[in-house]
């Protein structure tokens, strides 16, 4: 048992933990900090597939910037617990979490069935060593994606920052208090 | 398939399943939660989920487009999310409700 | 092959437009922006007379070609040239996009930078069609070309804009689909031409031998010559497919029945010209006699419904569906006669009908009312807008020394020598042509004063005031070139005369060289 | 290259009037206007003149002068140029367009100084002279075709000018219209003519005009004659076409006089002497154009004989008259007819613009059953008004005279006459003995019935000069063309017309000409005939119309149903409107109603419903629970991955 | 993981340093929480806590133990788990940013190097900010655990604030990091090592004396003084701590906290000070570097006057420890000094100032920073 196989089921137990208790929770703002726990755990996660820099934005990103939000507009709502949680309905929730449940095992099997090699990568290709290689000395490869960011997908990169921008102002417009969406009230 | 290395080595098959069994559990969250809010969440949950198996690709094919394409996604959360709690502020605001069987009445 | 070498400006004739849309949609001023767009028009049609200056027009061949693959993977292109077929469209285009605008100077009052936009959008669109020599650029420019429209008809249209404008739309999507399933199936036949790759440029298309067997239906010529014919005849419109032509024209704002029928109209019949007729030759003589004769029904179908329209927008584009029959007919009696007559009456109806559309427009502002009933007399309190109309009516109905007798002429004699019999039915339209016409002018302008004109007797709010120097500075340049082209058509047919005389000559196996 | 310029002088001085007097429309200076306009014709006038002089100093048979402008209409074989030509038939024509022209000009100053639109009227009337000398000098049948609308347009303004009238503008417009379908045939006619000879110029489709006579109904050349009589039909107000005249007599007098009396109306028969050659090859088309020459004389003429409007009397004379024109060259007399024009377009103009001083002077009123003893209140007009009535009757040395006579002559004797022509042209020359008796009865002779408050006068001189000229021109100018019995009787007088006429003239076949003959003395007896039947009628017009009044009251009375049929111009309108046009405009609506709303837009209704049926139906699923929404997603993932799982 | 040692030598030394580092943020509070409470009175021309031991050094003890005497509250509609929670997650995102700091050059022991910080990340920048950025949740369960209405709109402006200065915090670092090309620490206080020297546009150019540092507030004033700026807001101190903003708000999301759950608050706070001095030290400020000195000179210096690796090696390092404390507390008594100095602003005016001022200098920089090194890399001048 390396230290990586016990990491990553130390993540995974709170990751999925974590997750089950956002859906789980009942009051809205444990979902809220489960989710963040989540994130957390899916930040390590990225550390431990040497991907620092997603795992550096995602803490940003994520439990720095959307997930602040979301808590403050819990809190705002002052929801506390909630009687209704779930949906009514019981043959259709039926229907749900057969289908969820159902959709877990076949995305599973679907996994575990097809893919059975750890790499897609065929064994004793020169990538194949590269790859070992890479594993080997934990390098960031920070600057690789920076590269694949910045030279190859400098459209995608563009465009994102453009849909920042409408999202920026959509939002402000949604939330402006006179005009908007509905009257004043 | 059940080997006692399963436990002590971890593949890609590891984080394919964990993000497989992340994505349900959010799956689970739209279909069953009625805060709006906390559906919202389970999107997230989701993108995190399919982030996870990207992050794991990119690793294992020794590929950093995968990388490149959480960047992505997370902007994308980003944006999904900052409009959608605008929506449900706005909303909120109006008819002080985040039940999402109310939303319904939107659909004109 | 020697593309792209020579100067570039028929890309620069097509997105000229664009550009001056872009300028226009930042342009902060609120003020200047209908002399902007004015401004912008005069360099357009400043940039497509250098064309015409350079044009030569002793040949058949495309010219001034650009070709850059587009999308590789399929053969597409960006291809676009000239010759003698497209040249004179192109002009027309831009000619009439100046006078639209300051046509609308007034009448449109709301969302006007919207307006040019639209309109210089439209432009690029419906000169990218005339341009195009490839399939997919062709049907991209063709389908921009609606949605420009769209919104003309639908934001600054009259009180039943939404319902007219989604019968054209659904009209015109439902031809060109057709169109588009064609052209997909005519790239998969490519490669016997070219060796292997699929093509989009109609420069290939030109050279497959599509298979022909007369009196069958059901063979891949007649199939595609149906879908193309189709989807042209929705646009010309020809009869029984023109219903929408009148709905969208009586809600349109007067720039937009301007351009729809100065230009759209004539983007239906281009593509008879342009496609049908030299891409399926074998099924285009074998079925002429039925596109003879929808087009005579449209002829006199259109005048006899135009003669009982109470609403003279509707009227005219009555007159339109008629008119348009004119140039099918011509068209599809594949002598030199009908084919130029055809092109020329392509140009003489864009002016004429233009003209119209502009003068209805002109008392529309002025008395909020188009029906023909309401009117009378109103020679009395307008005459230089009854000049004007009268001139315009004139040509309309073909009066020698106007434009319109020159293309009609042209067009009665090819379908002479097509058929006796043809021909007389369509001179039926000479006789009904002015039959309406002139009712319509006798009840606007002639007999007693009518409600409008008392009205506006006796109130001085209403008092109606003849045509400012605007308007006059808007149909002088129709009227010129009335009398102009009915003066001199040599100066215009020379262009195209080449073009026609080598697509009558070699129907069978067309192609066109590239100069 | 002089020729040119006096053509083009010739052409475009009406032109540049049309547009002097055009741009300054609003002005109500009859002074300038009037000027300006008499001016323009007026050196248009002197142009001819000049034109004639020069083609008189040219061999016989080469008299023409040609003047190319430019390239007009240039495609295939069609070649159609700007080009005029004056030859024979042309000069003739230019004098009588420009000088009549002219004087009624002049006239049209005394008559419309009172009108707000005499700026317009005048930019207006030269205008027309401006089509009528393209129709007249045309070298094609394109270029004539140009003119040929060209007057049809400027006809339609004029009749309609004052537009404020609705009946007015209806007549301009059933003006335009009717010719217009004489046009459309006519466009037909030259079709044939171009595709059969490939040509439309006149002197290259006379000399490619077969000297062999066409005997089928459908061969080319009677086919495409016939198309253009039935333009001509149109223009001259023949049958069935000549419905619009007499409602033209809405517009002002002087253009009644100028262009539905003198000139445009005659345009039909100057295209047939034109084409002479053409239409000498088709006999059936001759025969046809002389029996609705006749026809229409005899009809026009009945129909005159009831009419109390003194224009409309004028009107369904002109008619008649054309008849007898379009009779003279049905049977091949193209000199006669060619004459006849000349001469009835001074004695008609004459006697508009003596009906014009007429109701100038009784203030606008047209009724003759309320005019009478018009003599001592208007002694220029009564007198020259008699010249006309003599001319027009044919009485004997005046100009109608020659010309009608020589018509009668050649109808009964050319090979391509008929005695019932001739029985029908000289019921013709009766009837319009009496109806011009009767008008000139009822007008200037017998007692007056005027109206107390109206106090005729006599008018100025800018209309008494023409009346003047033109009265004398009716008397003399029969004596140009003396027909050869009475030259034999008078002393061999030569007939210059016909000699300046014969080199454009192709004659009848000599076959033909060889089949027939007559002698000198039958048609001294036919003259006899025909005069002395004129006068009787004319003298028995007098006695009932200014003695007693209570036979014509009596007959009308005694013959009620065709005194009605003969006031209701045989119905014919009625027949057009019932039996054309209100079916035409009825089953157009029905079609409109039928095949536009109900058929296919029905059909793009029900296309549309189809559509937005099914996407109600398909709405359901759409409720709006976004749950729901994301378990069909769920589901249609578990459908996939199963597949994939299953394979 | 590798960076915790291969030899379970290594790993234990790692692992005590880690707990030493913890610590000593935690043992520097006290100090420079009597720091505070001595420079306010001597700013304030007062005498500040002077009883307790020598100069008043001991009080803060007996503040520790009075707070770990009081009653362990907790309001009665308060959510129980979050009103335990906070304080605790106060603490960690603090200390497992601050440890990532480097303090000092590393100590090579015989075959083993032991680095002077926590733990080094390759992207030590984003992590801190990332780590940092979860303090946010220690307030807003803070302020809504407590289910006062004070302590809610507390967490509630304190939030907003921390996310709209953390841009401009995040942009000025932006700048920092275009210049030295790295996201590690340790790489840009190398870099920041020797005279000052700028090369581009063709020409290079070296500060003519030692002592001129080569230090980052020379190519990133605006970036510094930005960076400064947000820092204090980040960390909730005057003039930008409106979430306590005591006229209005009691004391903002903590005022239902007592006790020892205050402390660790406290803890928190200044955990963050430490964290925005260490920065800035690192930064702009060239980090354990002394100027004057590169690293290789002063252990050449120690080799020479030791004679031994290792003592060289722990001489290194001691002075450059030294070093960077005498900058990390300069720092730090800035923060304390601008604390007793400024007014606070309104809550609009902060508002403003983060979006409307420094946002979009901060943006200036990063462009005309971006812009520069662009040019001087491609064109040369003269």
């Amino acid at each position: 048992m390396s230290m990586d196989a016990v990491l990553f089921w130390f993540l995974s137990i709170v990751v999925i933990g974590a997750g089950l208790s956002v859906v789980l929770m009942s009051n809205p703002i444990y979902s809220a900090l489960s989710l963040v726990m989540t994130m957390v755990g899916v930040a390590a996660l990225f550390a431990t597939l040497n991907a620092y820099f997603l795992a550096g934005v995602q803490l940003i990103v994520y439990t720095g910037a959307v997930m602040v939000l979301f808590v403050m507009v819990l809190m705002l709502f002052d929801l506390k617990r909630e009687l209704q949680a779930f949906s009514r309905g019981k043959i259709t929730g039926f229907f749900k979490i057969a289908g969820v449940g159902v959709l877990a095992g076949l995305l599973v099997g679907v996994i575990t069935f097809t893919t059975q090699k750890t790499s897609l990568i065929a064994e004793g290709s020169p990538l194949a060593a590269d790859i070992a290689a890479q594993a080997a000395s934990g390098a960031d490869n920070t600057k690789i994606l920076s590269e694949n960011l910045f030279l190859k997908n400098i459209l995608g990169f563009e465009l994102l920052g453009v849909l920042l921008l409408v999202i920026a102002i959509g939002v402000v417009a949604l939330s402006r208090s006179k005009g908007g969406t509905h009257a004043r009230d | 398939m059940l080997e006692t290395s399963m436990f002590s080595e971890i593949g890609l098959n590891h984080y394919l399943v964990l993000s497989a069994l992340l994505f349900t559990i959010g799956m689970a969250g739209i279909l069953l939660r009625r805060n709006l809010i906390v559906v919202l969440m389970s999107i997230e949950l989701m993108l995190n989920a399919v982030n996870i198996s990207f992050v794991a690709f990119s690793k294992y094919n020794m590929n950093s487009e995968g990388q490149v394409m959480v960047f992505f996604v997370m902007t994308i959360a980003a944006a999904e999310a900052a409009v959608g709690l605008a929506i449900i502020v706005s909303i909120f605001k109006r008819f002080k409700e985040v039940n999402i069987r109310f939303f319904e009445h939107l659909k004109g | 092959m020697n593309i792209g070498a020579s100067s570039s400006i028929l890309s620069l004739i097509i997105f000229l437009p664009l550009l001056f849309a872009l300028v226009i949609s930042f342009w902060p001023q609120r003020q200047t922006l209908r002399e902007l767009a004015l401004g912008f028009s005069l360099i357009q049609l400043a940039v497509s007379l250098l064309l015409l200056r350079d044009f030569d027009s002793t040949t058949a061949a495309l010219q001034f070609t650009e070709q850059f693959t587009w999308i590789e993977r399929f053969g597409i292109s960006y291809f676009v040239g000239v010759d003698g077929i497209s040249l004179m469209l192109v002009i027309l285009t831009t000619v009439l996009m100046p006078i639209m605008i300051l046509g609308s100077w007034k009448s449109i009052s709301e969302q006007v930078k919207g307006f040019h936009v639209a309109l210089f959008v439209l432009q690029s669109a419906m000169l990218g069609s005339f341009l195009a020599m490839d399939a997919i650029l062709f049907y991209v420019f063709w389908e921009l070309s609606l949605i420009p429209m769209y919104f003309i008809v639908g934001i600054w249209g009259g009180a039943r804009r939404i319902y007219a404008t989604v019968k054209f739309f659904i009209y015109t999507m439902a031809g060109s689909l057709l169109m588009l399933l064609a052209i997909i199936f005519m790239m998969r036949l490519t490669p016997e031409v070219t060796g292997g790759a699929i093509s989009a440029s109609l420069l290939d298309f030109y050279k497959l031998e599509i298979p022909f067997i007369a009196g069958d239906f059901f063979t891949p010529q007649t199939l595609l010559f149906f879908a193309f014919a189709v989807a042209f005849a929705i646009k010309v419109p020809l009869f029984p497919l023109h219903t929408w032509l009148p709905d969208a024209h009586v809600e349109a704002p007067t720039p937009g029945s301007v351009v729809l029928a100065g230009v759209m109209l004539k983007m239906g019949t281009y593509g008879f010209l342009r496609w049908v007729i030299p891409l399926f030759p074998d099924a285009s003589s074998h079925y002429a006699w039925l596109f003879i004769a929808l087009g005579l029904v449209g002829i006199i179908y259109g005048a006899l419904v135009a003669m009982i329209q109470p609403d003279m927008k509707k009227l005219v584009a009555y007159s339109s569906v008629s008119h348009m029959g004119y140039v099918i007919l011509g068209l599809f009696v594949m002598n030199v006669y009908g084919m130029g007559g055809s092109l020329y009456q392509m140009l003489n109806h864009g002016i004429s009908t233009g003209g119209l559309f502009l003068l209805i427009g002109m008392i529309y502002e002025r008395t909020h009312s188009r029906e023909i009933s309401k009117y009378g007399g109103l020679a009395a309190a307008m005459p230089i807008f009854t000049i004007f109309f009268i001139i315009v009516t004139m040509s309309s109905i073909a009066v020698p020394l106007t434009n319109g007798f020159v293309g009609e002429f042209l067009i009665l004699m090819g379908a002479y020598q097509y058929s006796f019999t043809a021909s007389i039915f369509a001179v039926t339209g000479v006789i009904l042509g002015a039959t309406y016409m002139l009712w319509m002018v006798k009840n606007i302008f002639f007999g007693p004063a009518g409600e409008i004109v008392k009205a506006s007797e006796h109130d001085p709010e209403h008092r109606l005031h003849d045509m400012s120097k605007r308007e006059i500075a808007v149909m002088l340049p129709i009227v010129i070139l009335i009398f102009w082209m009915g003066l001199f058509p040599n100066t215009i047919m020379d262009y195209s005369k080449q073009s026609i005389n080598h697509l009558l000559q070699n129907k069978q196996n067309y192609s066109l060289e590239v100069k | 290259m002089d020729h040119q310029i006096l053509i083009a002088v010739l052409l475009l001085s009406p032109l540049l009037g049309f547009l002097i007097n055009g741009f300054r429309f609003r002005s109500q200076s009859y002074v300038i206007a009037g000027t300006v306009a008499t001016l323009a014709v007026t050196v248009s006038f002197v142009c001819s003149i000049l034109l004639f002089i020069e083609l008189l100093a040219l061999p016989a048979e080469s008299r023409r002068i040609t003047a190319h402008f430019f390239e007009w209409i240039n495609l295939g074989d069609l070649n159609i140029n700007a080009a005029f030509v004056v030859d024979q038939i042309s000069s003739i024509m230019l004098l009588i367009i420009t000088g009549v022209g002219a004087l009624i000009h002049l006239f049209s100053i005394g008559y419309m100084h009172h009108d707000k639109g005499v700026t317009k009227y005048f930019s207006y009337l030269n205008f027309f002279v401006f089509n009528m000398l393209i129709l007249v000098l045309g070298d094609s049948l394109v270029t004539m075709f140009v003119g040929w609308e060209g007057v049809g347009l400027c006809s339609y303004l004029l009749i309609g000018f004052w537009f404020s009238d609705s009946a007015k503008a209806a007549a301009g417009m059933k003006a335009f219209i009717t010719n217009r379908v004489g046009d459309a045939a006519f466009l037909l006619g030259m079709f044939i003519l171009f595709m059969t000879f490939g040509t439309l110029n006149f002197y290259e489709l006379n000399a490619l005009a077969p000297t062999t006579m066409e005997a089928s109904w459908l061969g080319a050349v009677t086919l495409a004659t016939l198309m253009l009589f039935i333009g001509a039909t149109g223009k001259s107000a023949q049958i069935p076409l000549y419905v619009w005249l007499p409602d033209a007599m809405a517009g002002p007098t002087p253009v009644s006089a100028l262009i539905h009396a003198a000139t445009m109306v005659t345009a039909g028969v100057y295209m047939i002497i034109r084409l002479n050659p053409m239409f000498v090859a088709a006999p059936n088309t001759m025969m046809v154009i002389a029996i609705v020459g006749a026809a229409t004389a005899v009809m026009a003429a009945t129909i005159g004989v009831v009419q109390n409007d003194i224009k409309k009397v004028l009107a369904y004379s002109t008619v008649s008259q054309l008849g007898y024109m379009f009779l003279a060259v049905g049977v091949g007399a193209f000199g006669a007819g060619m004459m006849h024009l000349m001469t009835h377009a001074f004695f008609k103009a004459l006697m508009f613009l003596g009906s014009g001083s007429v109701i100038h002077a009784m203030h606008e009123e047209q009724d003759i059953r309320k005019m009478g003893g018009l003599r001592k209140y208007l002694p220029v007009t009564h007198f020259t008004f008699i010249l006309g009535w003599l001319a027009i009757i044919g009485f004997p040395f005046f100009s109608g005279f020659f010309s009608k006579d020589e018509i009668l002559w050649q109808s009964f004797s050319s090979p391509r006459g008929h005695t019932l022509l001739w029985v029908a042209g000289a019921l013709g020359a009766v009837l319009t003995a009496f109806y011009m008796t009767r008008l000139m009865a009822l007008t200037f002779w017998g007692k007056s019935r005027v109206d107390k408050n109206i106090h005729p006068h006599e008018s100025p001189w800018t209309m008494t000069v023409p009346l003047i000229i033109l009265g004398i021109l009716s008397v003399i100018s029969g004596f140009i063309g003396v027909p050869h019995a009475i030259a034999e009787f008078m002393g061999h007088i030569p007939n210059y017309w016909q000699q300046w006429l014969a080199p454009v003239i192709r004659p009848l076949p000599i076959e033909e000409l060889q089949s027939v003959t007559h002698t000198l003395s039958e048609e001294y007896m036919l003259m006899g005939i025909s005069v002395f039947l004129a006068m009787c009628s004319a003298i028995f017009a007098y006695v009932v119309y200014t003695k007693k009044k209570h036979i014509a009251e009596n007959t009308a009375q005694s013959l009620k149903p065709i005194y009605n049929l003969l006031d209701n111009k045989y119905y014919v309108d009625e027949i057009y409107f019932g039996a054309i046009i209100n079916p035409l405009v009825k089953q157009s609506r029905n079609l409109w109603y039928y095949i536009d709303v109900n058929v296919i837009d029905r059909m793009t209704h029900v296309a549309s419903d189809v559509a937005t049926n099914g996407g109600k139906l398909v709405k359901t699923l759409q409720n709006g629970n976004m749950q729901q929404y994301a378990m069909y997603v769920s589901l249609g993932l578990i459908i996939v991955l199963s597949y994939v799982l299953m394979r | 993981m590798s960076s915790m040692g291969t030899t379970t030598f290594e790993i234990v030394i790692n692992l005590v340093k880690t707990v030493l580092i913890f610590l000593m943020m935690v043992q520097a509070v006290p100090i420079l929480v009597w720091l505070e409470r001595r420079g306010s009175g001597f700013i304030q021309n007062r005498f500040g806590p002077n009883r307790v031991g020598p100069l008043g050094l001991v009080q803060l003890l007996a503040d520790a133990v009075k707070f770990l005497n009081k009653e362990d509250f907790v309001p009665d509609k308060g959510n129980r788990f979050l009103f335990y929670a906070a304080p605790v997650f106060a603490l960690i995102p603090a200390a497992v940013a601050f440890m990532a700091i480097p303090m000092s050059t590393p100590l090579t022991v015989g075959d083993s190097t032991f680095l002077i910080q926590g733990y080094e990340v390759n992207i030590g920048i984003v992590f801190i900010l990332g780590i940092s950025a979860m303090a946010v949740y220690t307030m807003l369960m803070a302020g809504w655990g407590s289910s006062s209405k004070f302590s809610l709109m507390g967490a509630m402006r304190a939030a907003a604030q921390v996310i709209s200065y953390e841009l401009a915090l995040g942009l000025a670092i932006v700048g920092v990091i275009l210049v030295y090309g790295t996201f590690n620490l340790t790489e840009m206080i190398v870099a920041q090592q020797g005279p000052l020297r700028f090369s581009g546009f063709g020409f290079d150019f070296v500060a003519p004396t030692a002592f001129l540092p080569n230090w980052g507030i020379f190519f990133q004033p605006l970036g510094a003084i930005l960076l400064f700026c947000a820092a204090f807001a980040e960390s909730n101190r005057l003039p930008f701590d409106l979430a306590e903003g005591e006229a209005e708000l009691v004391a903002g999301f903590h005022t239902e906290y007592g006790g020892f759950k205050m402390l660790m608050f406290f803890i928190g706070e200044y955990g963050h000070m430490m964290i925005a001095a260490g920065l800035m030290t690192t930064f702009y400020f060239g980090g354990y570097g002394i100027p004057g000195w590169t690293t290789q000179e002063v252990y050449a210096a120690g080799l020479s006057m030791f004679g031994n690796e290792t003592a060289a090696s722990v001489f290194n390092t001691a002075i450059h420890f030294l070093s960077f404390n005498i900058k990390f507390a300069i720092f730090l008594w800035i923060f304390i000094h601008v604390r007793w100095t400024l007014p606070r602003f309104r809550y609009d005016q902060l508002m403003d100032i983060g979006w409307k001022t420094m946002l979009p200098w901060a943006l200036f920089n990063t462009i005309l920073t971006a812009t520069v090194i662009f040019l001087a890399s491609q064109y040369i001048i003269g």
